[in-house]
């Protein structure tokens, strides 16, 4: 059926989210913005709490043991939207696998999954996994990365570097695209596991980004670095392994840039409110009141888009598509938003002591990374026109 | 829980309606435009397939579907031809005013009739200019009153869109027949903007279809103009678009079907949505076409224009944002 | 200087052609709309008037004998406004040599200019010259036009057909763009004037369009259209003829769309204020009454444009970039006018009686024709961007 | 006559405040905002260009150019870096408003030291939050008091962007040593907003070029980034803006110049359409550079955060739609 309302558990799963985003992220997300992270000890919490970031993965193995209907996609989505809601940063700080688990899902074998996986679960500590597919010559257009993966003997040998990798200073492991041969495109991907303290791995500069501060954003540098065969994901399937991690985990960004949208219209309405701007009369106050609302609708479409890519995903129907379109718009919708948020805001959203002002620079990477705007937009037009291969 | 398919009696409906919608309106889409009107078959045919008031009550004997199902349904209709499927709904935004302020009686004195003449027609008189004004058998005013006869339509054949159901002017000699409950109108023009919208989603997607199979075979500096950005993401955008318009009217109509407390929000926010969205997709589709989406070659033209009537029909864009944004509503502001 | 105050001259221009607009156009625009066509007697006294198209270039002529500063190009940019302000599809049915000048002035001998312009003076009757570009199988693509050329003996026989052609079927001759070799792109264009009754040369439909119904649009056909050398104009510079042309054209095409985007919004605001909307604080009324005034805001922007580039053609200055931004920015501030002043109108807006619905139909074609609003932009973004040739 | 081109005299100016702001403020843009400060030595020789309060009254000493002559510097130096741009306009709005309300002592009492200290600010409090409020000698409150001394700035490191000048708080604690005549805020706001158009304009052209040259260099799929169509056109659009919004800025200005009966219309046309414009191409130029956008190697995303600043100074985006739309003006409006 056509049906917009959520399950018991999906609601449960919003209710607790949002209590716990509310009441323990929110007031210390500042301090960690400004800090450039959040504490050990609120992390060590957050995993006590069974918060994990790419815990869809086992999931969703666990719901097919149920052979239960598949819902852990539109969980990802409410679940997402409500610990951006709490802090971007945040979300992206939960202890975890992160985006480094769909790939080792998608590709890995039973014993690599048990291996990668009981890392996370081995001690109280916050464990991270992370996902290393951009370099410095290849954001948009990953088929032309160019950190390469030789065979030696039992091993791999990689060279290259990565940067943008969230949480890629503290992971544990990072899942590391590297190509057999540059010259032959998307089918010399592979992809491989690189564990922590393997020779010739290093971190390069921890970056200081305009916003998502407490987020930790590394520069990876491979040189000779040699890696198992047991830590290479899949076979030929690097470039596919990477693209289908997009499907599911681009909603989930979506509906984190719907929750600091919302937040931030929150936030500003609220400030409108209390100042009585939206019971007044004069122009000024009806257009803010209009663009809050505006704004408002525009974060509603985003949201319904996003519930489609991910009941799509749940469904097992292709959703590439509509996956880059609740990407795109939520990018769009939640940076006009912020825009809006701030904007009326005044003076006072301008200051370092306004969440607004935080949302304001945490917002604009979402049109950014897992796949600029334009990328979307090449990745639905693909899917509308017969014959469009690429531009 | 968040789902997205239509059950199966949905989908039996908007199989039928698509059916009917691309064989009887959109291969007459021009003749009915010269003709200012839908041809009578055609009006037989829609009548018999029980799509007439398809979501008036069923102990009237209409088809009594949700306000869901009826969406899903004006979509397809709307996707031939908007102007042949805003002329088909005979019993239109007046046959709701009539279900949302009638009593028993009136109801059944008002809205029988519809399912025995299949060319009897309803209009509503918001302003001086009102659809379907020329030819109806049933005028409902603004202010509720219900006049059966004296009144006479007086058409204009000259204005920007929409077959048969033009602005025209009404002229009030006859005393009112009748008169509904007070909130009756404001009712109807919520719900029927949930039917516009639908409607503005299908007649965008027929608009987006068009451009889209013109980029494919057009060739501009050697190859489908489709195969340059500008024009291909252009498409994606107008597909994104539709696409949220149409998730967003189906919740706005799902909130009023349930009763929803928020179903009046909802419902202006689909209006404002569908409306721009309308816009943008049938400016943009005439825009992709170049000269030749300019000339009645293609029909294009004639949807962008069909669309700004659309706009200015029942709960117009303006009053639906306002309202999003204010939740003052006056039944004067739609009229302007 | 910087200076935005029209001179003496430029003021009367003004003055003159308004209250022409208001008081002879704006009465029959109407009516002309319903009858596709303006009256005969009308057009004659247009004529008498001394109101022409393409006046432009014998009036620069003009200029340059009085080697007075060259004001030609701000002349036209003011008149065009006023007289489309009047009404568009007038406009373009104002007599005289109309597009077809602008090629015959650049391209033609002295011998030419005389030939083709006298046609215009030698009677009372309205006459009309018309620019042939546009075929049914290149529009923007302007380069690949497939009417060819090929000289027999003293003549040249061009076959082909062209569509889109304003004043094409009544017009005393037609500056026809033509290809001596398909292969060769644009340096094998030629340009001729060939003379209305040539044998060969047919009008094929008039065409029924969206808006500017008054103004005629003809579809030309050429089946062994025999032409003299005589008229050939230029040599191989026909795509450049055609390209310079539109350094001139698009500032007036641009300065139209303002015309009647600024009369929609006066009569909407008029409306506004007689049903006292301007005065109202409802939100609706204020969203009016903001989205009029955005409107005429874009609209003086893009004014603006036009004049900065009515002005460096003016004064010598090469000005293709700017003269496709003043119509990029003319044409969609324009259209956002219309659909902003018949939305503020509601259904009276909408009515067949209202000069603004007729408007919403006028304006979009402005996008359109003159190189559609992604033409613009190839012009604008190749002189932006070093090594950038083509798409 | 409608004409474009700068006297000969503010030619030079713009040069020369071009070679000022290119050689000794966009190298040391980072170093500025690390230390929330531009540094004396560059102050001084700001001072020493004659730029301080360049449109204030010259029989009491400064530069007294036309605002027209002001908005093509301001362009220069904003254009090298808005924060630094802001920062080093010691009068500023404050300025601006003793400018316009002051008596002839006043003037002289209040704006005559900025001719010999290079390191004297001055401060509008508008609201809680006051760009410079931390540093100042002067301050001017939207009541048109004005203090020296008696009050105290909170700095507020951690904010939003423009270097040195951030929104701090200010704490008065003293009495006015005067008060200025009840309109010359309101003079001075829109006089103000003229300027920071211009300036508006200037960080566009920046972070354009900016944009501009990494899509030249930068290459992906095998060209140029910006030889793809969704780069190259947004680029043009980028360049279509600036180009309108610094046309209708001078618009203003010249209309301010001049005297003209619109000219507070004009500024405030100029205000809205050169701040939205500023977002746009700010936004747009990081979107270019995408994830170098994003991180402090390049300028672009600081400007991005200093537009949002700008646009909540003096007479703010929505203040100025509004009395576009509705000439009304409430000073209560713009502080909010």
């Amino acid at each position: 059926m056509i049906d917009f309302e959520l399950d018991e558990t999906l609601q449960g799963v919003r209710d607790m989210l949002h209590w716990f985003a509310e009441s323990e992220v929110r007031p210390v997300a500042l301090a960690a913005d400004r800090a450039h992270a959040f504490p050990d000890a609120f992390l060590r919490k957050v995993k006590e709490m069974g918060i994990s970031m790419g815990a869809l993965s086992r999931a969703e193995d666990e719901q097919k043991q149920r052979k239960g209907p598949k819902t852990v996609n539109r969980v990802a989505a409410i679940a997402s939207e409500e610990l951006a809601w709490g802090d971007g940063a945040f979300m992206l700080s939960v202890p975890g696998p992160g985006l480094g688990g769909p790939p080792v899902q998608f590709l890995g074998t039973p014993e690599q999954k048990e291996r990668f996986f009981t890392v996370f679960t081995k001690d109280a500590e916050a464990r991270y996994g992370a996902y290393g597919l951009t370099e410095p010559g290849a954001g948009s257009d990953v088929a032309s990365i160019r950190t390469t993966c030789r065979r030696e003997g039992p091993d791999w040998i990689l060279d290259g570097a990565k940067c943008f990798i969230t949480n890629g200073g503290r992971a544990e492991w990072v899942v590391i695209f590297a190509t057999s041969d540059p010259s032959r495109g998307r089918e010399a991907h592979r992809a491989f596991v690189v564990e922590k303290g393997t020779p010739g791995f290093r971190v390069g500069k921890i970056e200081k980004k305009m916003g998502l501060r407490a987020s930790e954003t590394a520069e990876l540098i491979l040189e000779g670095c040699r890696v198992p065969d047991a830590n290479a994901l899949g076979t030929n399937e690097g470039f596919l392994g990477a693209m289908k991690t997009f499907d599911t985990t681009r909603p989930m960004v979506a509906a984190m840039a719907v929750g600091i949208g919302r937040a931030a219209i929150e936030r500003s309405t609220q400030f409108a409110r209390d100042s009585g701007l939206l019971k007044a009369t004069s122009m000024r106050a009806r257009l803010i009141a209009d663009q809050l609302a505006t704004a408002e609708r525009k974060l509603e479409v985003a949201r319904l888009l996003i519930w489609r890519a991910s009941w799509m995903a749940d469904e097992g129907k292709p959703n590439a598509r509509e996956a880059s379109m609740c990407k795109a718009y939520a990018a769009q919708s939640a940076l006009e938003a912020c825009t809006v948020a701030i904007t009326a805001m005044g003076a006072a959203g301008c200051a370092g002591d306004s969440l607004v002002e935080k949302w304001f620079r945490d917002i604009k990477v979402f049109d950014i990374f897992e796949g600029t705007g334009q990328i979307q937009r090449i990745v639905i037009s693909k899917r509308l026109l017969e014959g469009l291969k690429g531009f | 829980m968040i789902a997205f398919s239509p059950e199966e009696d949905e989908q039996l409906l908007v199989d039928s309606a698509r059916a009917f919608a691309q064989t009887r309106l959109r291969p007459r889409l021009r003749a009915f435009e010269e003709a200012r009107g839908v041809a009578d078959d055609v009006r037989r045919a829609f009548h018999e397939l029980g799509l007439v008031g398809m979501d008036l009550p069923a102990e009237l004997g209409f088809a009594g579907v949700s306000l869901t199902t009826r969406a899903l349904a004006e979509e397809e209709l709307a996707a031939a031809d908007l102007g042949a499927c805003v002329a088909l709904d005979a019993t239109g935004l007046a046959g709701e005013a009539i279900r949302a302020g009638g009593t028993p009686e009136q109801r059944k004195r008002w809205l029988s009739p519809f399912l025995d003449d299949p060319l009897r027609r309803a209009a509503m008189k918001l302003d001086d200019a009102v659809l379907g004004g020329a030819r109806a058998q049933l005028l409902v005013t603004a202010d509720g009153s219900v006049y059966e006869g004296g009144f006479t339509g007086v058409e204009d054949r000259d204005v920007l869109g929409i077959a048969e159901l033009p602005p025209a002017k009404v002229n009030i000699s006859g005393a009112a027949s009748g008169k509904l409950a007070s909130d009756g109108v404001r009712s109807a023009l919520f719900r029927y903007a949930g039917v516009n919208a639908a409607r503005a989603v299908g007649c965008a997607r027929a608009a987006f279809e068009h451009a889209r199979r013109y980029a494919e075979e057009r060739t501009a500096f050697g190859k489908p103009i489709g195969h340059f950005q500008a024009i291909a993401f252009l498409l994606a955008d107008m597909a994104m678009e539709i696409d949220g318009a149409r998730l967003l009217t189906w919740r706005a109509c799902r909130a009023l079907d349930r009763g929803a407390a928020d179903a009046e929000r909802s419902l202006a926010q689909a209006a404002a949505q569908a409306r721009d969205m309308l816009a943008f997709v049938t400016s943009n589709a005439v825009q992709i076409l170049g000269g030749a989406g300019y000339v009645q070659d293609h029909p294009v033209e004639k949807w962008m224009r069909d669309a700004r009537v659309l706009a200015a029909y029942g709960l117009t864009a303006d009053a639906a944002r306002a309202f999003a944004a204010s939740g003052e509503f006056e039944i004067g502001e739609v009229v302007s």
